[in-house]
């Protein structure tokens, strides 16, 4: 342990220095009420010591009061939700030039494969700087991913997807935990985020053992699992064309429309008949059990990247 | 209000004697001794496993227990103080006790349910020590899915029942307060005549009956799912764990108002006792109970803000949760100005009361930076939480049930305990619980998980703090208990009213007679009447 | 003694029973009709029809105490409660559209 | 709300007035609260369910209706019409108890009996057909069959499981009335546990009018 006690995590991405800021706000307003009541009751206690058998005042109320302390705390409550409300929203939207990690937690190790294709156990390598959108799925039970440092956490739940992203600032190594309960080694399932320079990164990223990239390895499997006997780059096939349909919106055969989104995707691939795309038969067979979690990240990464021919009719904006 | 001359009768401890005769008591009373007996056990269980919690986390390696165990340890601390000790506590133990006296009934609507009620809870509580005994379960008091419907090789299944036939217990005795409540006070009650205990009371049971169902059928769903295949929520045949979330907090956050409600109703007595003098802001003290009650239905997402939960349903949730801070601060605030003017008596009770008052704040005030959605992120899952709700439950639940447990004593009891060493007892749990949670406020914000059962180095000096503390908490504890069974022994005999307190349960003598009044009292004062409140009488203790 | 207490008349009681039995009859006719997006609404009206006649008469909610009353509805709303707001997140899972787009 | 005791000095108590209660009035009064006390929380206990039901069909719309089609629709709608013929003779029990007839009581409340175990015995020929087809979830469960199925049948157990134990449970409140209507118990005075155990067939009975079409009846037009 070092010499100085910390008291306070390291701050180590862009959205720490705001959760600290909500934080300390809340904390002053806490801080300020709880100082407030208990001088109140203490100096109560001794100012108006009395002996059995006397009676206090006969107050019984004050409406003025009443509102008085309901309005306030209010006002405040209200700007605590605002405030984290859209702390929150910042959270939850990853810039678009993100660049995208994918994890697998499974009882009980962290599986991390970079858009290179370099892949990673309970470590996660990544440049300062530069916006990582952590994709997660489980293999398993609830995990969650966590790294304190950067003020990030996101559940990984079995049978979706889920996403988080930071920017880290600092170089340095930091603590990954496993946040969720999940089991025997629950408290072990823990790792190190290690930020560096992005030259630095490209250097430990040539240094690393590729296996393809993601989107390799998608292409690979699309043409192993037989994928593209349906899917073809136009309207030939038995299945739609899969060009350009990660964030559209697809009309289904029950007059239902959605939003294609990677849930959307992993659940035409899970479970394809939950959700069957108009004109289409469902003779989609489901993959369950067939691709493991970490292949259905590749499938994905690859469809994601399918964009159709002619620029001009592209759904997809920006 | 002369007394001396109704001192006489046998009360309802003596008459009759026997095991059978309170094994098929139908007397609330004897009901309530019962269930103050049972959750005691519970409490010394569950405070065993806070031990081993503890003992464990002096260091970071994790050598003291297993990892197994360790997990099997805390699921246990949580299900055991949750649901046999804490929700319990006052309602079914002061509750059932003063309830129907404070509304000057001769018992509850249905006394044999309410007996029925208690032997549920043992059932339930019986069939969870099995589980315990058979080898333990690792799911965490959350019982979250799909670990421990299908990843858990532990007795989930047997846990799981437990707690679902305690909660009929718990539904029983909410819908006895309630009818009783409706339909059994005496002449002259009217709602705004009665004690703040009873709205506490009254409110809880809503919450009990609306609320306690849904979890049961919930633990249901866990166990038909892990003996009979019925799979709700497993991922691999479409399932949504989350789900379940929904589910399991649509009760255990309104739960947890199950927890403090029926305390904050044991302050407002106290508080005015205390002071002696009118509470004050009756009215909203009485409806904001109702307030937290129902609006408490509304705010369960909050413990999903990271689950996956879609961004709209955590918007909703957040803000119906910064709501709902709002009437506990009213509480907060008519506590205070009760004691402004009044004629505070430094008696036993008030060191409770001044207990409850600042650990509570912390404890709701941190409950404040959970629900802003964007610092939850952080906070969530974290010793932050775990320190939260050890302030809210231990520091205001725990807190306020010996608060209510010290005041009513004598009149329960017939006897009196040594007030220094009551005043010396709170004082030690005061200090021992800051010692023991505030250091876990500071650890939580550092990262440090909970549920873990080894943790990285730097996070031990919170940690020792923490178990220094506990050690002296649970002497604090041991030492109440010691003194009251002693004061029960040799302790002297209690006059009717030892805290010059209003209210009927101060008419009628102590310990009561077993249909607590001799005639159907008339009521025509409103409540807290101190102005006209008789002085205390300890002289009784001479004519012993 | 029980003045303020209705004794159901049984032609009341025959003529619910027979309006309970021509609803089991419609509901299920109309299931073999395809009536699109109304499929569900149309199937649930008729089911809450039938619950708010047996209430109604054979429960004899209509002549209980307004507290009664409030009591049974109450059950239904606090259902709604759990609908209405575990059902906020299934239905805008999708709000933010596709993350980074 | 007014205050709802009086203190009603009643001459001679009745012999089944609890020494708590003033009068039979209140007695009585306490009990219909009890019980539709007792119906809100058997409301949210079936509500979880059907909360499931809902966030599930929502996800798998088709299955839904792909699964709700291997349920016999005629045995469902049969026992619904069982269903509500109990109903009126248990209300016609209510009523025969209140004007303190005695043999209209025992004879409603044993025809309310037969309904019951009429409805139970088509119940137990339905699951032996479900087994019989390998619609139960879990390892037998027909692989073919589409994601969301599994998790119909599942709930369909659940709420039809429970649905009827608590039949069970209505059938030997049955047996109890039933002797006492015998004994001659119930009158213009006492009718409380009639009315009361009344109160809770009427609501099994509203339950399976919620499961009858949203379960049975999905798959009918499809077919
Ligand atoms: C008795 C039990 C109890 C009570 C009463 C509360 C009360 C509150 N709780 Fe707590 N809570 C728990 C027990 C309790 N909690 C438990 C057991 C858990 C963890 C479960 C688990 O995961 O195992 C938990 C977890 C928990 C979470 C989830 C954390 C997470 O897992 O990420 C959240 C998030 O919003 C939360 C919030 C609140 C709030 C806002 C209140 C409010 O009701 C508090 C209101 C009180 C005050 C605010 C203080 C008085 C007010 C003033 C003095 C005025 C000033 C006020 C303002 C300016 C508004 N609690
Ligand atoms: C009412 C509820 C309640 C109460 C009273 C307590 C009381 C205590 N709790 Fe508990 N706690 C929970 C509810 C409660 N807890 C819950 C719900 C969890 C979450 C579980 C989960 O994650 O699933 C939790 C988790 C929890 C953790 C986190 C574990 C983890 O996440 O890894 C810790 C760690 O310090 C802890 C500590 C303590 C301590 C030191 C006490 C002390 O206050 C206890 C002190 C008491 C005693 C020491 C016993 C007193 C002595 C006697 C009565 C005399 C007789 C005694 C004997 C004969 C032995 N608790
Ligand atoms: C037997 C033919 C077939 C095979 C093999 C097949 N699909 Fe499909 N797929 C379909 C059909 C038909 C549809 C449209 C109906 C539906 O939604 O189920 C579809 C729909 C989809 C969709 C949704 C498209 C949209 O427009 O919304 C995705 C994504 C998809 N498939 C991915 C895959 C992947 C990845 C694989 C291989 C692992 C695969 N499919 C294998 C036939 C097939
Ligand atoms: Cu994985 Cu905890
Ligand atoms: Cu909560």
């Amino acid at each position: 342990m070092s010499s100085t006690l910390p008291l306070f995590p390291p701050s180590a991405s862009t959205v720490a220095g705001d959760v600290d800021a909500l934080f300390f706000f809340i904390l002053a307003v806490s801080a300020f009420f709880a100082v407030l009541v208990s001088v109140l009751i203490l100096y109560f206690t001794f100012k108006f010591k009395g002996k059995h058998g006397e009676a206090g005042a006969d107050i019984h109320g004050s409406l003025t009061l009443e509102l008085i302390w309901t309005g306030i705390p209010f006002v405040l409550a209200m700007v605590m939700f605002v405030w984290g409300a859209q702390l929150f929203f910042t959270l939850a939207k990853p810039p678009a030039d993100a660049m995208d990690v994918f994890v697998v937690g499974k009882q009980w190790m962290w599986k991390v494969q970079h858009p290179e294709g370099v892949r990673e156990i309970n470590e996660l390598h990544v440049p300062i700087g530069r916006p990582v959108r952590l994709t997660l799925g489980s293999e398993d039970v609830i995990h969650d991913f966590y790294i304190p440092a950067f003020r990030v956490k996101m559940d990984v739940v079995p049978g979706r997807l889920t996403t988080m992203w930071f920017t880290a600032t600092k170089t340095g190594e930091y603590h990954i935990f496993c946040s969720q309960y999940c089991g025997t080694k629950h408290s072990g399932m823990i790792g190190t985020v290690v930020a560096m320079q992005p030259e630095d990164y490209e250097a430990w990223l040539a240094g690393g053992r590729s296996t393809g990239s993601a989107v390799q390895n998608g292409e690979r499997l699309f043409t192993e699992l037989s994928c593209i006997t349906c899917h073809k780059a136009d309207s030939s096939g038995r299945g739609p064309t899969l060009a350009g349909v990660f964030g559209s919106t697809v009309q289904l055969n029950d007059g239902r429309k959605v939003l294609a989104d990677e849930n959307y995707l992993r659940e035409s691939i899970m479970s394809p008949q939950a959700k069957v795309v108009q004109g289409f038969q469902p003779i989609m067979p489901t993959f369950q059990g067939l691709v493991s979690e970490e292949n259905l990240l590749q499938l994905i990464a690859y469809v994601k990247t399918l964009k159709p021919a002619e620029p001009a009719s592209a759904p997809v904006k920006k | 209000m002369k007394e001396a001359d109704v001192q006489q009768e046998p009360s309802y401890l003596g008459a009759p004697y026997g095991l059978a005769s309170w094994l098929l008591t139908k007397d609330h009373k004897r009901i309530a001794i019962l269930y103050l007996i049972s959750i005691t056990i519970f409490f010394a269980i569950g405070g065993s496993f806070a031990a081993m919690i503890r003992a464990e986390l002096v260091t970071p390696q994790g050598d003291f227990l297993t990892a197994d165990l360790y997990n099997k340890v805390f699921t246990l601390h949580g299900v055991v103080m949750i649901f046999f000790f804490l929700i319990p506590s006052i309602p079914a133990t002061l509750g059932n006790f003063f309830m129907p006296i404070m509304i000057g009934a001769k018992d509850l609507a249905f006394p044999r349910i309410n007996l029925l009620s208690w032997y549920i809870y043992v059932v339930g509580a019986t069939l969870t020590l099995a589980a315990v005994i058979m080898g333990g379960v690792d799911t965490g008091w959350t019982f979250y899915t799909p670990y421990s419907s299908i990843s858990s090789t532990t007795n989930v299944t047997t846990a799981a029942l437990g707690v679902f036939i305690t909660g009929f217990s718990s539904i029983l005795t909410g819908f006895n307060f309630i009818v009783t409540v409706h339909r059994m006070r005496a002449p002259g009650m009217t709602w705004f005549r009665m004690p703040l205990f009873v709205w506490a009371n009254y409110a809880t049971s809503l919450v009990m009956i609306l609320g306690t169902p849904v979890i049961a059928i919930t633990v249901l769903l866990i166990a038909a799912e892990r003996a009979l295949h019925l799979g709700v929520f497993d991922p691999r045949i479409g399932g949504d764990p989350v789900l379940f979330q929904h589910l399991f907090w649509f009760y255990s956050h309104p739960a947890v108002y199950i927890m403090i409600l029926p305390g904050m109703g044991v302050i407002s007595e106290l508080v005015a006792n205390v002071s002696r003098k009118q509470i004050f802001g009756y009215s909203f003290v009485a409806f904001s109970s109702l307030a937290i009650a129902i609006i408490g239905f509304l705010v369960w997402g909050h413990h999903m803000f990271v689950t996956g939960q879609s961004i709209y349903a955590g918007l909703v949730f957040s803000i119906i949760t910064m709501l709902v801070a709002v009437p506990s601060a009213v509480k907060t605030f008519n506590w205070t100005a009760t004691m402004y003017k009044g004629a505070v008596v430094w008696d036993s009770p008030l060191f409770w009361v001044l207990g409850f008052m600042g650990l509570f704040l912390i404890g709701g005030l941190t409950g404040l930076f959970l629900g802003a959605m964007g610092l939850d992120i952080h906070l969530h899952d974290t010793y932050f939480v775990v320190a939260h709700f050890h302030y809210i439950m231990v520091g205001g639940g725990v807190m306020a049930f010996l608060g209510g447990l010290h005041f009513y004593w004598p009149k329960m009891t017939g006897r009196m305990y040594s007030e220094p060493l009551a005043k010396v007892a709170s004082m030690l749990v005061f200090f021992g619980f800051n010692l023991t949670f505030f250091p876990q406020f500071i650890v939580g914000y550092m990262g440090m998980p909970r549920r873990y059962h080894s943790y990285p180095a730097e996070f031990q000096v919170f940690n020792v703090l923490s178990t220094a503390g506990a050690t002296v908490l649970g002497a604090g504890y041991l030492m109440i208990l010691l003194y009251l069974v002693y004061s029960i022994v040799k302790g002297p005999k209690a006059p009717m009213n030892p805290w010059g307190a209003t209210g009927l349960e101060w008419k009628i003598q102590s310990p009561p007679i077993t249909h607590n009044f001799h005639e159907t009292p008339v009521v025509t004062e409103e409540a807290y009447d101190y102005l006209h409140a008789p002085a205390p009488t300890r002289e009784v203790t001479h004519h012993e | 003694m029980s003045s303020g207490h209705h004794v159901p008349t049984i032609g009341m009681c025959v003529r619910v029973w027979l309006a309970l039995l021509v609803l089991t009859g419609f509901t299920i006719f109309i299931a073999s009709q395809d009536l699109g997006v109304l499929n569900t609404p149309v199937a649930l009206l008729v089911a809450i029809t039938k619950a708010t006649l047996v209430i109604v008469f054979f429960m004899g909610v209509k002549w209980n105490t307004p507290l009664t009353k409030t009591v049974a509805v109450s059950g239904f709303v606090w259902l709604l409660i759990l609908f209405f707001m575990g059902m906020n997140d299934y239905l805008t899972r999708g709000w933010l559209g596709v993350a980074g787009r | 709300m007014s205050n709802s005791t009086s203190p009603v000095s009643v001459a001679k108590p009745h012999p089944k007035l609890q020494s708590h209660f003033f009068s039979m009035d209140q007695q009585l009064e306490a009990s219909t609260l009890g019980m539709w006390v007792f119906l809100v929380t058997e409301v949210m206990f079936f509500g979880g369910l059907f909360m499931a039901y809902i966030v599930y069909r929502h996800m798998y719309p088709h299955a839904w209706v792909e699964a709700s089609a291997e349920l016999n629709w005629k045995l469902g709608g049969l026992n619904t019409g069982v269903l509500i013929c109990s109903s009126i003779t248990m209300a016609l029990a209510v009523r025969a108890a209140m004007i303190g007839n005695r043999t209209q009581q025992l004879i409603n409340i044993a025809l309310t009996s037969i309904l019951g175990a009429t409805f139970l015995v088509v119940k137990f020929f339905e699951y032996k057909a479900k087994f019989e087809h390998h619609l139960v979830p879990g390892p037998h469960f027909d692989p073919s069959l589409e994601q969301g199925m599994q998790i119909f049948f599942s709930l369909y157990f659940v709420m039809t499981g429970i649905h009827a134990l608590h039949m069970v449970i209505g059938l030997g409140i049955m047996a109890y009335i039933f002797i006492q209507a015998w004994k001659g118990t119930y009158n213009a005075e006492y009718f409380a546990p009639v009315e009361v155990s009344g109160l809770y067939w009427h609501f099994v009975d509203i339950v399976w009018i919620f499961l009858f079409p949203l379960l049975y009846l999905l798959g009918a037009h499809g077919a």
